[in-house]
């Protein structure tokens, strides 16, 4: 601090702001809404509703293989659209494929079933209408493998029965067998690898949900390559609007990508205010300087 | 070559026309009559899938003539012989005429038939296909333009580490982040803090930690030229393994074996976020100087840079994660931008072998540029003449650049 | 430590203060596991004070359990199935007793002799083996790689980039989308010039390169401003269960 | 000649898998992914020495009571405990030749109420780091960062209601420049732009670099320099 001068002092301050009070407000930003259970409403954009399209006119018994590329850190973002997802194929009596390349996706599957299909579709029967493959490791390298063979890696289902001995198991032969693949996660292995070892040498339709963060990331594939993208829990949140729309009655259902909305945007304000109050202490204090040099003398 | 290019080009018109004639199959005349049966599909074809390992045979057919009154689509059926019983292989979509059955054995001959399902769940079946088989081949045409794309950019990088050994002086553009790895090193050994440096958290099946740990081997020998600790902490074990070799011998040819320790590469975990935590820890409480981020990054990156500009060290970051490179170039001093992470290694050992290969590449993005820019023009040119030469040859740089397999 | 005392107090006074406030929507969790959850979520976000006692605690046992976690997995997930079952499918039959069945598969005794080979480094005499199958390993990343990258990376994204720059719709010129596809073509070729390694950047060619740098930029910031909010939410989950499962304060 | 075999290896396997792209025929085609497989396996082995480093590095924090050893008690004791609830799958109904992660076994409960919080903890100090390195990063200080700034700030804009009521008021022929649309212009059109830049670059660089790794002229990471 300047003592000769306090008001620059101030905007210093505020220009150097110690980065543990804008830790501070962060969290008063998420606390505060989560709350009072701050809501917003949102509308599908296209990349969005590309997915729901394509599920939506996939015929009866048409097989999806949805892969949970995803760990506990990042459940927040992408079970939302897995339960999404689910449901709508649930819906449209689809066969579901449940298999996962990240060592943590595999509880993530057990609990996906049990939370969603098992307790909202009972009548849904495990090995007919879905199945859980479970972990393999390998990331790329697996998909690689079962782009030709999937027997070859998959012996036994996550439950331990002999893969041929599951009735949905029998004409799968390899990735050419499904009609959809939904890759869910966006991290290594995700959606990319998908892409690169499975879609595009199998020519195999590829959709799937990504973190916020890897989705601008994987633009460049969209539309070729890849169907449709739901990036982050604003993605999330689109896609369970658009099925609320399609089907009035999962309105009753849980969503809490909508939910989750609420702090969020109240969080990007604050960053978007620090953006701000940074630029124009900023730029006072460039011009002060300025002011400051030819006092003395200097002109730059 | 020139036979290999004329063979090429009769490869590509070749393909045109079947396109054009597959395009044709899919025209087909609507019905008037409502009250009609639903009509079957018609010239059932199977054949061999061409260029892979055997066991598919694709399926191809002209589209019912009444698509457009509510097929909703078409299943696929085979059997062994004409007469056996057939079952159903697969669905395909209204308005598609082919489909893979990735299915098969070599050993057997198929036969199939397609039906045509409408709304009210009409079906009606076509003819039987002629006999088919799998087989497996010996060389996947589909990926010709493959071959010959990548042969003419690893010709170039060959080429021009070939012709730098005779010593050609190469001018190369600097690279501000591997202009200051010197300086780096230098202030982290007057500040007595050690130099902290993190290879990416993939294993060694990701080209990009191997560029981190050439990179690694470089900079160890500069460091081994000071008496500044270095700190190497991995998150696979291969990696550990393979830095310890590397930094060991970079020592040893920097004639510091003296100073070497087992102590500089350890292993955290392979958890992600677990190796993150350690090294905020390592960062708070051994506060280097000088913090390297080379190799493959996901979410991690912004924590361990950010740390490290809270405590004041310079940062130097090197990725080919597009996604992770905003965070770097935010919160770091220096990053290299992808495929300049790659370049590094070959800037910092300064052979004329390892820079001419950086020549070879730039002749790569010719070949890029020069493509967009034949590509682009003839687009436009066919989307403002209508032309039919230019839509030929701009369809013939687009198969060129072609990656479906089948 | 008595600083880290003093934060821990007021930690459970600012919890403590939360949960009077909403007195009566739900009560505490009284289910043990919830509390270490809690305790191990408080433990890691002090870190954003500063380093202290229960951020060492909370780092010191992440490293443990994970690195035993991934070693587990890898264990009966990869060498159990995709080894020992292979090489002697009977081994396996009190673990894995659907696959016990299926004839061995001898060629996997390539890879099992490969991880021993890298394991001779700590063999006192002949450490330089492990070297073969570090060899191995590096030609079979940087094959693979090679061929993946020129396909979807290179091959891939030019195609995407064969675009017209005249947008024709419907007979008549689209501005926008012509625009747009200028930027993209202008935007890739530039930004590729900007990667140039062996010409200077001078004169026009610096002019492309100069523009590249912009496009990069405007990368950089649109990925980063996109990524903002996934970041948040990662938090409100966070705090979901600080505040809902743990206090009891959500509905 | 110890140095001149891996070099060999190291040739021979990357020029096979490059040349067994093209030939799909038995046992070429599958090469690739049964090498893949072979990583994973030897990725495995190596965890001994992983395990073998961390309990050193910790053991020896221990012995020599370094400042901060009674942590190193809690890495060595987590591990250990980990280690024997995952190899012996303690707890949990089938026991050995159940899941390793069955519901109700040690393994799984530590992964839940252990594990995940930590990492999902440490995932979002990132939510606090976003926004300090924002607020230092996103200043107009010079061109590149203004352009930085300005795309940014507009996504950022875009993405609460708060930017998309600011603009909403442009009348139509205008309405390319409401914020919401301009943000998914940058998205789809210089973004995606520098990204595919990004991509061809990378993919050059790895072919460089994987020639120049396969031809023997960089062998830095098996430390042949001395020679």
């Amino acid at each position: 601090m300047n003592p000769d001068n306090p008001k620059m002092g101030f905007f210093e301050t505020i220009a150097n702001i110690d980065r543990r009070v804008i830790f501070l407000f962060i969290g008063f930003a998420v606390i505060i809404p989560v709350l009072l259970s701050f809501s917003c409403t949102e509308e599908a954009t296209p990349i969005v509703q590309a997915v729901y399209d394509e599920i939506e006119s996939l015929p009866e018994g048409s097989k999806v293989l949805i892969s949970f590329d995803y760990g506990p850190s990042t459940v927040p973002e992408v079970q939302p659209m897995i339960d999404a997802l689910l449901r709508h194929s649930c819906e449209k009596n689809l066969k579901m494929y449940m298999m996962a390349l990240w060592g943590t996706g595999h509880n993530l599957i057990s609990e996906s079933m049990q939370d969603i299909i098992e307790k909202e579709f009972p009548h849904k029967i495990y090995g007919v209408d879905y199945v859980n493959l479970g972990y393999k490791a390998g990331n790329q390298g697996l998909i690689n493998v079962i782009l030709t063979d999937m027997k070859k890696m998959y012996t036994t289902d996550a439950r331990g029965s002999e893969i041929d001995a599951v009735p949905m198991m029998v004409d799968i032969r390899n990735l050419k067998s499904f009609d959809l693949i939904l890759s869910m996660g966006g991290g290594f292995p995700g959606i990319k690898e998908w892409v690169l070892f499975g879609g595009d040498p199998g020519n195999i339709p590829v959709a799937g949900g990504a973190t916020a963060v890897s989705a601008p990331l994987l633009y460049p594939y969209y539309p070729r390559q890849l169907l449709g993208l739901l990036g982050g829990i604003k993605g999330a949140a689109e896609y369970e609007s658009a099925l609320i729309k399609g089907y009035p009655k999962f309105k009753t259902h849980s969503h809490p990508a909508i939910d989750m909305m609420g702090p969020q945007t109240v969080a990007h304000i604050v960053i978007v205010f620090f953006i701000v109050i940074g630029n124009i202490t900023f730029f006072i204090g460039r011009k002060r300087e300025e002011g400051e040099k030819r006092e003395g003398g200097v002109i730059k | 070559m020139k036979a290999f290019s004329y063979s090429f080009t009769f490869y590509c018109l070749l393909g045109l026309i079947l396109l054009a004639t597959t395009d044709g199959l899919a025209q087909v005349e609507s019905s008037d009559s409502l009250l009609s049966p639903l009509l079957p599909p018609s010239e059932v074809i199977a054949e061999d899938h061409p260029g892979d390992a055997g066991a598919a045979i694709i399926v191809r057919w002209k589209l019912s003539p009444d698509e457009d009154r509510g097929v909703t689509g078409y299943e696929i059926v085979r059997s062994t012989s004409p007469t056996g019983e057939f079952s159903s292989i697969g669905f395909a979509a209204a308005g598609s005429n082919r489909y893979v059955d990735a299915n098969t054995e070599d050993s057997l001959t198929y036969y199939y038939k397609v039906l045509a399902i409408d709304v009210d769940k009409n079906v009606s079946e076509s003819e039987l296909s002629p006999p088919a088989r799998s087989s497996p081949q010996w060389f996947n045409f589909h990926l010709l333009n493959l071959l010959i794309i990548g042969g003419l950019i690893c010709g170039a990088v060959i080429y021009f580490i070939a012709h730098a050994k005779k010593g050609k002086k190469l001018f190369l553009r600097k690279i501000a982040g591997l202009e200051a790895v010197d300086e780096a090193i230098g202030r982290a050994t007057e500040m007595g803090r050690p130099i902290l440096f993190i290879p990416g958290i993939l294993d060694m099946d990701d080209v990009q930690t191997i560029a981190a740990i050439t990179i690694l081997g470089r900079v160890a020998k500069t460091i081994a030229q000071y008496d500044t600790k270095l700190n190497v902490p991995t998150s696979r074990s291969i990696v550990m393994s393979t830095a310890m070799e590397t930094v060991k011998e970079a020592y040893i040819s920097a004639g510091r074996a003296d100073a070497y320790s087992d102590d500089f590469v350890h292993y955290v975990t392979d958890e992600q976020f677990g190796y993150v935590a350690a090294v905020n820890g390592i960062m708070v409480r051994e506060r280097p100087a000088t913090c390297f981020y080379i190799g493959a990054f996901f979410a991690e990156s912004l924590i361990m840079a950010e740390t490290g500009n809270a405590i004041g060290a310079i940062q130097i970051a090197g990725t080919a994660m597009p996604a992770q490179l905003p965070f770097f170039v935010a919160a770091c001093d220096y990053t290299l931008i992808g495929e300049e992470l790659f370049a590094a290694s070959a800037y910092l050992s300064g052979e004329p072998k390892q820079l001419g290969s950086l020549k070879g590449q730039d002749v790569g993005k010719i070949i890029a540029m020069s493509a967009i820019v034949i590509g682009a023009l003839l687009e436009t040119f066919f989307a403002i003449s209508g032309s039919s030469f230019f839509g030929s040859l701009a369809e013939l740089v687009h198969k060129l650049f072609s990656i479906v397999a089948s | 430590m008595r600083k880290d005392l003093v934060w821990l107090f007021a930690g459970i006074l600012f919890f403590g203060l939360l949960y009077l406030l909403n007195w009566g929507v739900k009560a505490i969790s009284t289910d043990l596991l919830v509390w270490i959850g809690a305790f191990l979520t408080l433990a890691i976000l002090s870190f954003l004070y500063q380093d202290n006692a229960f951020y060492k605690f909370a780092e010191h046992l992440f490293v443990g359990v994970s690195a035993a976690y991934w070693m587990c997995m890898g264990f009966w997930n990869t060498l159990v199935p995709n080894l020992i079952a292979k090489l002697h499918p009977p081994i396996v039959k009190g673990v894995l007793p659907a696959i016990a069945e299926k004839p061995p598969e001898y060629w996997y005794i390539i890879p099992a002799a490969l991880g021993i080979m890298f394991l001779m480094r700590l063999s006192p005499k002949a450490p330089w083996i492990s070297r073969w199958a570090l060899a191995f390993i590096v030609g079979t990343t940087t094959g693979l790689n090679l061929v993946r990258y020129l396909r979807s990376d290179f091959l891939g994204q030019i195609k995407s980039t064969l675009i017209p720059v005249i947008v024709v719709e419907n007979g008549s010129l689209s501005v926008g989308g012509s625009f747009s596809n200028i930027v993209i073509v202008v935007g890739v070729l530039c930004g590729l010039i900007y990667f140039f390694f062996s010409k200077e950047h001078k004169g026009l060619f610096g002019v492309a390169s100069r523009v590249g740098i912009y496009i990069l930029m405007i990368t950089f910031g649109a990925s980063f401003g996109y990524t903002v909010m996934a970041r948040i939410s990662l938090l409100v989950g966070r705090m979901r269960f600080l505040l809902g499962d743990w206090m009891g304060l959500l509905q | 000649m110890r140095r001149q075999i891996p070099v060999v290896i190291t040739f021979i396997v990357g020029s096979v898998l490059i040349i067994s792209v093209f030939i799909p025929h038995k046992p070429f085609g599958q090469l690739g992914e049964n090498f893949s497989v072979y990583f994973d396996i030897i990725a495995v082995f190596a965890f001994i020495l992983g395990a073998g480093n961390l309990l050193r590095v910790h053991g020896n924090r221990i012995y020599k009571k370094h400042k901060d050893w009674p942590y190193s008690v809690v890495t060595v004791a987590g591990f250990t405990v980990m280690m024997i609830a995952g190899l012996f799958k303690i707890g949990g109904s089938p026991g050995i030749t159940g899941d390793l992660t069955e519901p109700g076994s040690m393994f799984e409960d530590l992964y839940m109420y252990v594990f995940t919080p930590l990492m999902a903890t440490m995932f979002a100090l990132l939510a606090f780091y976003v926004a300090s390195a924002s607020h230092r990063a996103f200043r107009a200080k010079n061109k590149e960062a203004t352009v930085l700034l300005l795309a940014a700030f507009v996504i950022l804009l875009g993405r609460t209601p708060f930017g998309v009521e600011l603009t909403s008021w442009l009348p139509d022929p205008l309405s390319f420049l409401e914020i919401p649309n301009l943000a998914s212009w940058i998205m789809s059109v210089p973004n995606m732009a520098g990204q595919r830049a990004i991509m061809v670059g990378i993919a050059l660089g790895v072919i460089a670099m994987a020639l120049r790794v396969i031809l023997g002229v960089e062998r830095t990471y098996l430390g042949a320099d001395s020679e």
